[in-house]
Order: structure tokens, then C-alpha cells, then sequence
């Protein structure tokens, strides 16, 4: 049974007041859930904080499988989101996630075999003038080659 | 040449901060503002002949025209989810200058005396967030937010919102759905969001550029504006070049700029060797331009639409003939299928079947009739739908099937592309 | 209408008329004593007749490649059914990629008038009209065919296989 | 009010009313999925495209105000070729596998098709996988595959129930309608999402796969579960009656109609009815037809002390037989032995906020008033003294059509199958209780409201006609040709049609073609 800190509750709450519905703060209150329980919101997640929240789990859950940022499935300890979309794919942004597929030991093209990088092709992020480039967790790295990526995600700790 | 007007101070670090910002004259204008009558500014912005820079263009004083005089409280909401691939501009002017975008958005809450505005940041941008964030809090300790403003008697309340990563968030009713902690689907229009937008109240929603180039209307004065620019597209505008340019990056130009001196001066051309073959001059929705048609086109809402494109985000990408065009449109398909909110069929189903089309003519597995098919299915999906998504994904697919027809039908016949066909010849 | 009857020689003498049918009948004798394989007519019932595939003849319900039936008790046929003969009973079948099923499905073979409708309205070919034509039985036998009969009759050797097979069909996902 | 010109057709309608209400009014027919005049307008199936003079853009007609002198039209090409398109998008996805839906028939997609369509499909790639057979819950099953997303069903949890059981999951053509991890969606108004299902994604599991919709008649008449009185439909033919649906209302029920009303189509049935008349006791028992045993009574009437019979009834039965029973009451007794049996005195007053009354009997307020005009102003508690003093020998007791909502029945039956001589019970309903009872009985069958007129007046005092459609038990009779009869009367019975032979195709009888 999965449980927000009592800081986080205290942070739900919050954000609960901070806009002009509650219904509002499901989304910082997802980001909130999906940060304590190890990078994704399972159901009990959401039948917790529809009780939390005293919203319906339909909406929570309505909301969790709209938005991309919610992961509904765990990922590893880095998520690497490389950008295949136009200006990215032209630079080549999609061989650098084949590239990275194959160096990460990436099999089934989501999920290192260690647990530690879980990859995703996503679209667009907003770094086209910089491209390719791939965000790991919160951080963007940009002007990327095959190489240079490579390192950087090695030499995370 | 560039003109830096928005983005004059960009290269100084320290104008990211409060104090940074005031050093270079920030927040003299919302004195400015505050000293003026609503009224005035709104009319301002209307002489000035603002256009909306997040996309549709639409002339920002008579949006804010539209508001209703209920007496009900109403809301500013700065779209900042900028989610159109190609276009990286709001994120470096928030990076770069979150106290512009919260000056700009002061004065124009002034003008249209709204209590209470969010920022709405795409869920990606960590860093523009923060930034934002800390400059807000900058903002409400030096008490240019909150109650009583410079002693002007005017309140104001700025949040910002983070977004989940849902392009079509970018829409500025389904912005103001998400806003509301739903699902970022687009609402029913009309009423419109100047109306009824959030919960229900009038609400306005302009882009991060916009609300900025609100400062320096206030500042000079709209004929000052209008120095830049042509007649019916006035002022300067950030432009988002990426693709197969040497220098790509955010310019600054006024509007009218030839497309042709940015590709080739202000961003450095092509790769050697490189020849120009397509340009989609406003983001991924816009139809593609042809190299001859590049070659011929300004940047404003005119011309460009003149040539059957837009303007749009004002995303220039620029593609070379190292590119299958193929390959594009099923990235760019892809996209759109992936993004689509799935609320009205036309959209939910005709994204799909495109990527569908695309995708086996990509596999080689295309018929020649699947060409048209990508013709007529577009054509159904324009103008079908509550939201201009479904137009954003008919727009490109038309005009690059039509203006790359024999690619397409080479592609199609052969199973494989030209392109690298004929680099290889070469 | 009345007939005339006019004496002719031919009539009024009748041992002509019979020497000349007399004699078509020997010749035809004796001639199928030499030529026995041209022979027309079959020793029924230990000799039976082949009929063409195509022939209209009693109704076979087909099976899917697990042996179970093919039939979704769409009741198209029971609708098309000119006579009325087709009762079918559905309900919910285990198996969700199933879904529907006939826990009962009876022809009255007496009531059917064999005109083939049902095969042309089942969107599945899990009923077809064969080759069998025999229904010979008492008048208390029973002649409402059920699925045991229809379906696994022992000339049918296990079953007949459908066509349609759903798995191929969700396989290229139509 | 506001004039326009429809397909060339001249209406007059109020103000803000949308051009599909006035499409409506002027009877024009106009292609449309997501909208429902009972619920918020979604705007999302994009089919109820028209083209309105002097704008180039086509527009919905589900969310666009009438303007006065608008004219309107959906017959030109243009909106011809968009609905056509818009009805492929939405097949595209379709499983198309109507051979099992239980919608076939009666379905959105087919009636749309047969109307825009009849093109050849375009559509060469494989279709987006979903889930199919999702349970949900005891009353619902959920395909969604089949599922248009036109949000109606989503509507109307989050509006009319407000339980927001429902939701739309995912985006864009991966979007499925579904519970939270499956949870069931089990509120008491839960089915009228699957008649506003304007495909087979979400059918009933009580009428799934029992007919093809082909096969069924409709009639219309009034529910008799419970005092609110929702207008129905009834489908049925003659295997039975298998379902029932609301019919709008404005007065009444609205659009909707609750999960339990939906039931009583089992009462009518002959699985649960009292099909001959009997005369005896437990374990001697005599069959007769409804008639013979009715004038047996009144034969037997003659030898009973008229002080000493009591008339029991329930809040069941119509206006017109409640005053046949008083008259036949007053003239052949005499006495004012007359008792109103409530069912469930404890949430008699009880209302549920939609529709469902705790007062499950359909014409409670018909019957007081009949009471008060025949001055019969007993209490039950008068006639439980002197069954107990023995002051009472026979008892007739109209009893109810639907057992399930009478409780105590089978306690009551067996006290007085011991404290009386005689009983003579007036019942459509088969109830095992009664034949154990110990003293001399008749049981004689009644009709049930689908095979017989009468007026029936609910909680707000609406009068409202029901109209006998067929017979289902050919020898019972209505409550007021049983007191007839048990008056000595010659009295003619009256039937409707009764439903026999095989089942017909019902469609070709209403359209004229397949």
C-alpha cells in the first residue's frame, strides 16, 4: 500500500489551497506521487490519493494516462528521453537512440537489463536548435553526439 | 540584420535576476503602465498591431476587446507549454528574462484588469520553471505583485502551473483545461475563453513573446513599434531556426525579413555541399515550402500565407537534400498521432490512419492509391474538429505529398528512397 | 378437352405395339449386357450417386480448427430462414475472444425447403449445405437436426473447417 | 422566436435553441453520435455537420445557436461528402464485428452507414487492438473496441448520477472508456448508459444475447415499479417480453429510467405467473380456468356471513379496477372491512433524489383516493385484532403483481392460511406460500399491466393511461372482470391478442425492407 510522506501530504494539501479548485492540484499532486513511489504511479497510487484528495479516481486516473509525464509503468533509476522529432531527426536523434539502445544493454528498447536506464523515444521537447538532444530525468543535455552521450550517461551516478 | 528589440539584453547573465533587470530599465514601464488608464494600453497594443506570436496570429487587442464587462473576475494566462516542434523561443526568453515575461504579463493584466494570472509551463522545462518560479517569489518581495502595486491601488496574483507533456496543452482552451486539473482536451468554442475560459470566467490567454513585446509597445509607444515590420505584420519576432543550418538558434528580425537572408546570412547556410530542398517556415504544422518558394518568401503572415503556409510559431526548419521527404512526414505524422487528444473522430482516427499510410509507405509496403488516400483523408480531417490540431496534421501531409509528389510515387514503386539513392549516385 | 381416339391399323392390331416395345427392350437388354459401364441407373441403395460439391443437399455446420463450433449464433440464417426452421439458442462463451456461441441450434430438416439462404447470410461459412441428400427415417424419428448431427455426424469425419478463422483475422487486424 | 429555414422547411423556434433541436422540430433528419438532448452538449463526433447560408466553413449543428433567418441545410453535397467522411473515421477503427454485437440492429454505426455510406472501405491497415468483454460489474459488460468515444455514457455518470464511475483513458486513437481498474459500475441508473450507447460497446448483461433486436416488438407503457411512474417501452414478442426502456418524459422521468423499473418485464413473464386458477388446499389442489373459479365464488358467496369477510388490497392495480372491486364490495358485503396492505412501511417516504420512490407500488396515491370516496378508512391493525379474535372467515385479498417488493407476503399468507376459513386470492403472481395454505382456497390468476388498461396516478398526482399490448396468460383476468364474475354478473372477458407461434422478423414489418 503506497503512502505519501507526511511531507508530501503537507505538500498535496497545499496545493490543494494554492489554486482556485482542488481539482487543479492533481497534477503537482501526480508529480508529487510519482517522485516518493520511484519514478511512476501505480493504481494504488491513485486510489490513495483520490482518498487524499477526496476527488474521484477517475479523474486522477483520467489525468495520469493524458499527460506523457506520468509513467504508468516503473522505470529505471535515469530515464532517457531522446527527442525524435523533426529538427532532432534530421541531426540524427534517432540513430543516437539505436546507438544508446546498444550500449545501454536496452533489449526490449525500454528498460536496461540492470534497471538502471529506462529509454523512450519522445517528441518534441523544445531544443531543436540544439540537436539531438535527450533529457534525463529533469536535465536537458543538448548539442549531443553518439559519444558524448554515451559518457554522460556512464559517468551519472 | 538582426534587430534585438525583445532580446537586446539577452547576452548578459545577470539579467535573469531581479536586480539584473532593474539595472537595465525593468519594471519602469509597469510605472509607466500604472500611471496609464487601462484603456489607453489596450489601445495602444490595438495601434501597435500586436499579432499573437504563439501561432494563429490573431491581433492581441481585439482579443482583449472581447471581454465581456460582467463585472466577473477575470484571468490572465500566459502559454507558455510551447510544444510545436522547431520552436524553442519561450524557453530562452524565460530562461533569459523571466521578469520581461512578468513585466509584460503586469502591464497587461493592468490593462485588462484581471486579479489573478498563471503561467503555464510545459512539464519538460524544469529549468524555465524554476527560473520563473524564483523570479515570481523576486517579484512579490520587491512588491511589484500582490496588493497595492507601486502604490497604485492595483492587486495582482501570479502563479505558475506546470504542465504534464501534452502538446495540444499549447491550445489555449485545452491549456485552460489542464489549467482546471482535467484532461487537456479542447473545450467547445463558442464561448470563447475571453467568455468563459477558466472556470467558466473570462480569461485571457496570450504567448510568452506576446505578453514581452506588450513591454516595449508600453515603452515607445506603438509608433516606435511600427518602425519595424510591414504594415499589417508590425514589430519584430523571434524565429526558431533548426534543421541542416550551420548556426541554428533563436533571431530576432523584424517581420517581412526575407527568409533567404536568414537561412543564408544570419544562420550561415547549408553544410557544404548541401543544396536546399524544403523549409517549413512555422513549426511542424505549417505546409512545407519548396526551395524555389523559399527562396521568394518574407516572413509575415502575409506572404507566407500568400504561399499556402503560415507564419505560425515562427519555427523555421530548414531541410536539405540529404532528407527524404518520406521519412519526414512519418516522423512528423507520427507526432500528431502520438498528440492528438483523441476527443473529436475526425482527429483521434485521421491522425492514426495518416501515421498508418505514412508508416507502410515508409515500410515499402505503400500503394500508389495510398498517395491520394493521404490527400483525401487530410482534406477531411481540415476544419472538422473543435481545435486546429487535426488541421496541423492535414496542413503538412497535403503539402508534402503535393509539392513531393514524384518522391512519394518514386518511393512507393521502388520500395526506397531517392534521396539516398541519389546521394549514393553522387 | 375431349380426345378422339381413331382406330388405325397400328392401334386397333395391338401385337405390333407390343413386338416393337418388346423389341426396344431387348435391344436395350442386350445392349447393356455389353456395354455394362454405360448402364444408367445404380443398384440403390447399395450403389449411391455423387453429386457435385455444389449440390444443395443437407446442412453442415463447420468447426474451427480446435474442433469447436464455428458458428457466432448471429442468427442471420434464422433470419434469412424462408421456412422458418433455424432455432438458435446463443449465450456467452467462456473464451472472451469467443464472446458469443449456440448452446442449441436445430434445423427442422422437414420444414427446410433447401434453398441455400442460410449459407448465403452466414458471414462466417460456419454453415454450409453438402453433398448428403439421404434423410430417409420413420415418421418418430426425430428430424429436428441439433449439433451433435449437424456439426459431428460420423460422415463428416470430425467436422468440416471453416474458412473464416478469427485468429488469422486479428493477426492482420481486420 | 426565431425563424429559419431547415433543408427548405420553415420553423419558428425560441431562443438558443441549437440547429439540431430545431433539425429536430422540423423533423429533418440530421446525423449525430455524441449528442443527447438529456445531457451537456460534447461536440466531438463531428457528424452533425450542416452548412448555413453565407458562412464558408461547415458547422456542428449540436453547438451552434438558430439566428433569426438562418437558413440551414444537410442535404448538400458538401456536408454529404463531410458526414460520409466523418462516418469512416469512425468505422476505420471499428472491429466491425456485428454478427455478435447484441447493438446489430438498432446500432448507430449501421443505421449512419446504410444512410451517408454504402462506399467500399479505403482502409488497408490494421486496426488499433483494445479491450474486449471488459465486466463491469453485475449489469454492464464493456467493449471497447466497438466504442466511438462519444462521451454519452461518460456524460451522464459525471451529470445525471454524478458517481463518475466512467472515464476516458489515454489520448488519441488509443482512448478507451473505462472504470478505474475495472471497479464496477454498479449505480442504480447504470443501464440507461447502455441505451444511450449509440453502439455495442457497452451492452446489458440481463439481455445479452437473448435476441437479436430484429425480433422484438415495442410498445409503449408505464412502469409499475414503484410511484414515480416512468413512461417505457417494452420490447417483446412472442417468446415473452425481454427488455424495457425509458421513453422521455418531460413530466415524469425525463430520459432515464432506474435499473429496478427495468425488471418488472420478469413479473410479466410466464416463469413467474399464476397461470390456471386453483380451488383447495395444500396438497389438494384444483385446476380450473380464471373464469369457472371466479363464478365458483360467487356461487360459494351465497353461504358465507357477509359480516365476516374483510377485503384486502395493495397499492397494484389500476383506478378502474379499484372501483369495480369497491362497487362489487359495497353491493355483495357491505361491511367496510376494507385494508390498504403497505408493503415496506419503513422506507415507504424514501426517495433516492433521481427517480426510485421507496413506495414501490405504482398507483398508492389512485387507491387512498378511492378509499376516501368509498369512506373505507380502516387500519391495518383493526384487521389484525380481529383476525386474531376470530371475528374474520374469509378474506379476499387482492394481491401484488410483483412479489420481490412485498416482503412480509409469504409470513402473512401462512397467518392466515391459519386463522381463517376461507381465502380467496387475487394475484398474478405464482407465490409458493399460498399453496400451503391450509384453509379453502381460490386462487385465481389476474392480469398484469401489459394485458390490461387502466389508469394509474403517481406520487405527483399525474394521471397516466397504460394500454393493454398482448396477453401472456390466456385465462386470467383483470381485477375488475374477477369482480364481475364473483358478483354473479354475466360478464364478458376481454382479452388482447395472445403471443403465439414463431417469432417474426419485425423490421421488415416496420421499414418494409431488410
Amino acid at each position: 500500500m503506497f503512502e505519501l510522506s507526511k511531507e508530501g501530504v503537507e505538500f498535496v494539501k497545499k496545493e490543494m489551497q494554492r489554486y482556485e479548485t482542488k481539482r487543479s492540484a492533481i497534477i503537482p499532486a501526480l508529480y508529487k506521487v510519482q517522485e516518493e513511489n520511484g519514478g511512476w504511479v501505480s493504481p494504488e497510487c491513485v486510489t490513495y490519493l483520490s482518498q487524499l484528495m477526496d476527488l474521484p479516481e477517475v479523474w486522477i486516473n483520467e489525468v495520469l494516462n493524458f499527460y506523457t509525464m506520468f509513467n504508468k509503468e516503473p522505470v529505471g533509476k535515469y530515464h532517457v528521453q531522446v527527442c525524435c522529432n523533426v529538427s532532432c531527426a534530421m541531426n540524427g536523434g534517432r540513430e543516437l537512440a539505436d546507438h544508446l539502445c546498444k550500449e545501454l544493454n536496452i533489449k526490449d528498447g525500454r528498460h536496461s537489463e540492470d534497471g538502471r536506464y529506462t529509454l523512450s523515444r519522445v517528441e518534441c521537447l523544445g531544443s531543436c536548435g540544439t540537436a539531438p538532444m535527450m533529457q534525463v530525468n529533469d536535465k536537458y543535455y543538448e548539442n549531443l553526439t553518439k559519444e558524448s552521450a554515451v559518457q554522460i550517461l556512464k559517468e551519472l551516478p | 540584420m538582426e534587430v534585438k528589440v525583445l532580446t537586446k539584453h539577452y547576452d548578459k547573465p545577470e539579467y535573469r535576476s531581479l536586480e539584473g533587470y532593474k539595472k537595465y530599465g525593468g519594471y519602469e514601464v509597469l510605472k509607466k503602465a500604472l500611471g496609464m488608464k487601462p484603456e489607453e494600453i489596450v489601445a495602444q497594443v490595438k495601434e501597435a498591431g500586436l499579432r499573437g506570436r504563439g501561432g494563429a496570429g490573431f491581433p492581441t487587442g481585439v482579443k482583449w476587446g472581447f471581454l465581456p464587462n460582467n463585472g466577473e473576475p477575470r484571468y490572465l494566462v500566459c502559454n507558455a507549454d510551447e510544444g510545436e516542434p522547431g520552436t524553442f523561443k519561450d524557453r530562452m526568453m524565460m530562461e533569459k528574462a523571466p521578469h520581461q515575461l512578468i513585466e509584460g504579463m503586469l502591464i497587461s493584466a493592468y490593462a485588462i484588469q484581471s486579479k489573478k494570472s498563471y503561467i503555464y509551463i510545459r512539464g519538460e522545462y524544469m529549468e524555465p520553471y524554476r527560473i520563473v518560479e524564483k523570479a515570481i517569489q523576486e517579484a512579490y518581495d520587491a512588491g511589484f505583485l500582490g496588493k497595492n502595486i507601486l502604490g497604485s491601488g492595483f492587486d495582482h496574483d501570479m502563479d505558475v502551473y506546470r504542465g504534464a507533456g501534452a502538446y495540444i496543452c499549447g491550445e489555449e482552451t485545452a491549456l485552460l483545461s489542464s489549467l482546471e486539473g482535467k484532461k487537456g482536451q479542447p473545450k467547445l468554442k463558442p464561448p470563447f475563453p475571453a467568455v468563459e475560459g477558466y472556470l467558466r470566467k473570462p480569461t485571457i490567454v496570450n504567448n510568452v513573446e506576446t505578453l514581452a513585446a506588450v513591454v516595449t509597445i508600453v515603452k515607445d509607444g506603438p509608433k516606435e513599434y511600427r518602425k519595424y515590420g510591414t504594415e499589417k505584420s508590425p514589430g519584430t519576432k523571434i524565429f526558431s531556426v533548426s534543421g541542416n543550418v550551420l548556426k541554428p538558434g533563436n533571431y530576432e528580425v523584424p517581420l517581412g525579413y526575407p527568409l533567404k537572408d536568414l537561412i543564408y546570412n544570419l544562420c550561415g547556410g547549408l553544410k557544404p555541399g548541401r543544396q536546399l530542398k524544403a523549409v517549413i517556415p512555422g513549426g511542424s504544422s505549417a505546409p512545407v515550402l519548396t526551395a524555389e518558394e523559399a527562396e521568394r518568401a518574407t516572413l509575415d503572415y502575409e506572404c507566407l500565407a500568400e504561399m499556402k503556409s503560415m507564419l505560425g510559431s515562427g519555427a523555421v526548419i530548414v531541410i536539405d537534400d540529404s532528407n527524404c521527404m518520406v521519412d519526414l512526414l512519418k516522423v512528423i505524422m507520427h507526432f500528431y498521432h502520438h498528440e492528438s487528444c483523441g476527443q473529436c473522430t475526425p482527429c483521434r482516427e485521421g491522425t492514426g490512419w495518416l501515421d498508418k499510410i505514412v508508416g507502410s509507405i515508409y515500410k515499402g509496403e505503400g500503394r500508389l492509391q495510398d498517395i491520394q488516400l493521404v490527400e483525401q483523408v487530410s482534406k477531411h480531417m481540415m476544419g472538422r474538429t473543435i481545435c486546429a490540431l487535426s488541421d496541423a496534421a492535414a496542413m503538412p501531409a497535403i503539402s508534402f505529398v503535393q509539392k513531393f509528389r514524384s518522391e512519394f510515387e518514386f518511393y512507393v514503386r521502388e520500395g526506397r528512397s531517392k534521396v539516398k539513392e541519389v546521394i549514393a549516385n553522387a | 378437352m375431349s380426345i378422339v381416339h381413331k382406330d388405325t391399323p397400328s392401334t386397333k392390331w395391338y401385337l405390333p405395339g407390343i413386338l416393337s416395345g418388346m423389341g426396344l427392350t431387348i435391344k436395350k437388354l442386350f445392349y447393356n449386357l455389353f456395354h455394362r459401364k454405360k448402364m444408367p441407373t445404380l443398384n440403390y441403395p447399395e450403389e449411391k450417386y455423387e453429386y457435385s460439391p455444389r449440390f444443395k443437399g443437407n446442412h453442415v455446420l463447420t468447426v474451427k480448427k480446435d474442433g469447436s463450433l464455428r458458428c457466432t449464433a448471429c442468427m442471420l440464417c434464422a433470419t434469412n430462414c424462408p421456412a422458418d426452421c433455424i432455432t438458435i439458442v446463443a449465450a456467452e462463451h467462456e473464451d472472451p475472444t469467443v464472446e458469443k456461441y449456440p448452446i442449441h441450434y436445430e434445423i427442422d430438416i422437414l420444414r427446410c425447403v433447401f434453398c441455400g439462404f442460410c449459407e448465403e447470410a452466414c458471414p462466417v461459412d460456419a454453415i454450409r449445405m453438402g453433398p448428403e441428400w439421404q434423410t430417409p427415417g420413420l415418421a418418430d424419428d426425430n428430424f429436428h437436426y441439433d449439433i451433435q448431427r449437424l456439426a459431428y455426424r460420423p460422415q463428416l469425419k470430425g467436422g468440416i473447417l471453416s474458412r473464416v478463422d478469427d485468429e488469422e483475422r486479428h493477426q492482420f487486424g481486420l | 422566436m426565431l425563424k429559419c429555414k431547415i433543408n427548405g422547411v420553415e420553423v419558428e423556434v425560441k431562443e438558443g435553441t441549437t440547429i439540431i433541436e430545431a433539425f429536430k422540430i422540423a423533423g429533418q433528419k440530421i446525423a449525430h453520435y455524441c449528442w443527447h438532448p438529456g445531457l451537456s452538449v460534447a461536440g466531438v463526433c463531428r457528424l452533425c455537420m450542416v452548412e448555413i447560408k453565407g458562412q464558408p466553413r461547415l458547422q456542428i449543428a449540436c453547438n451552434t445557436p438558430v439566428q433569426d433567418g438562418m437558413e440551414i441545410t444537410n442535404q448538400s453535397e458538401q456536408v454529404k461528402e463531410t458526414v460520409r467522411w466523418g462516418l469512416d473515421f469512425h468505422l476505420i477503427n471499428h472491429p466491425l464485428d456485428c454478427p455478435i454485437c447484441d447493438q446489430a440492429g438498432e446500432c448507430g454505426l449501421q443505421d449512419q452507414y446504410m444512410e451517408f455510406g454504402l462506399y467500399t472501405p479505403e482502409m488497408a491497415e490494421p486496426k488499433v487492438k483494445k479491450h474486449k468483454v471488459v465486466d463491469l460489474g453485475s449489469k454492464i459488460v464493456l467493449d471497447t473496441e466497438r466504442c466511438i468515444l462519444c462521451s454519452r455514457c461518460v456524460r451522464f455518470t459525471a451529470e445525471v448520477t454524478k458517481t463518475y464511475e466512467l472515464g476516458i483513458f489515454n489520448r488519441g486513437d488509443r482512448s478507451e472508456i473505462g472504470t478505474f481498474e475495472n471497479k464496477p459500475l454498479e449505480n442504480n441508473y447504470a443501464l440507461n448508459t447502455v441505451d444511450i450507447c449509440p453502439v455495442g460497446a457497452l451492452t446489458s448483461k440481463d439481455f445479452r444475447f437473448r435476441q437479436r433486436v430484429w425480433y422484438l416488438q415495442e410498445r409503449e407503457s408505464i412502469c409499475t415499479g414503484c410511484s414515480t411512474g416512468c413512461n417505457i417501452k417494452i420490447y417483446f414478442n412472442e417468446e415473452g417480453l425481454f427488455r424495457i426502456r425509458p421513453v422521455y418524459n418531460e413530466k415524469v422521468n425525463g430520459y432515464w429510467m432506474c435499473d429496478e423499473g427495468r425488471n418488472i418485464y420478469k413479473f410479466v413473464n410466464k416463469e413467474n405467473r399464476l397461470l390456471k386458477a386453483k380451488k383447495g388446499r395444500k396438497g389438494e389442489w384444483l385446476e380450473m380456468e380464471g373464469g369457472a373459479a371466479a363464478k365458483d365464488v360467487a356461487h360459494h358467496f351465497k353461504s358465507l356471513d357477509k359480516e365476516r369477510i374483510a377485503l384486502v388490497v395493495t397499492g397494484q392495480f389500476s383506478n378502474e379496477e379499484y372501483e369495480a372491486l369497491f362497487q362489487f364490495y359495497k353491493k355483495n358485503v357491505g361491511n367496510d372491512f376494507v385494508y390498504h396492505w403497505i408493503n415496506n412501511k419503513e422506507s415507504f417516504e424514501d426517495f433516492d433524489g433521481l427517480l426510485l420512490r421507496g413506495d414501490r407500488n405504482p398507483n398508492t396515491k389512485g387507491l387512498l383516493q378511492k378509499l376516501e370516496d368509498y369512506r373505507y378508512e380502516q387500519t391495518w391493525a383493526h384487521l389484525e385484532e380481529n383476525l386474531k379474535a376470530g371475528k374474520i372467515e374469509t378474506l379476499i385479498v387482492a394481491g401484488p403483481e410483483n412479489p420481490l417488493w412485498f416482503p412480509d407476503l409469504k409470513e402473512k399468507v401462512q397467518q392466515w392460511g391459519i386463522q381463517l376459513s376461507h381465502l380467496i386470492w387475487l394475484s398474478s403472481a405464482k407465490v409458493q406460500a399460498v399453496d400451503e395454505v391450509e384453509c379453502l382456497t381460490w386462487q385465481i390468476p389476474l392480469k398484469t399491466f401489459f394485458e390490461k388498461d387502466g389508469t394509474y396516478v403517481n406520487y405527483q398526482g399525474l394521471e397516466q393511461k397504460s394500454h393493454r399490448i398482448a396477453t401472456i396468460v390466456p385465462g386470467a383476468l383483470s381485477l375488475s372482470e374477477a369482480a364481475h364474475l364473483m358478483a354473479g354478473e354475466e360478464y364478458k372477458v376481454d382479452m388482447a391478442p395472445i403471443l403465439k407461434g414463431p417469432k417474426k422478423n419485425y423490421y421488415v414489418h416496420r421499414r418494409g425492407y431488410l
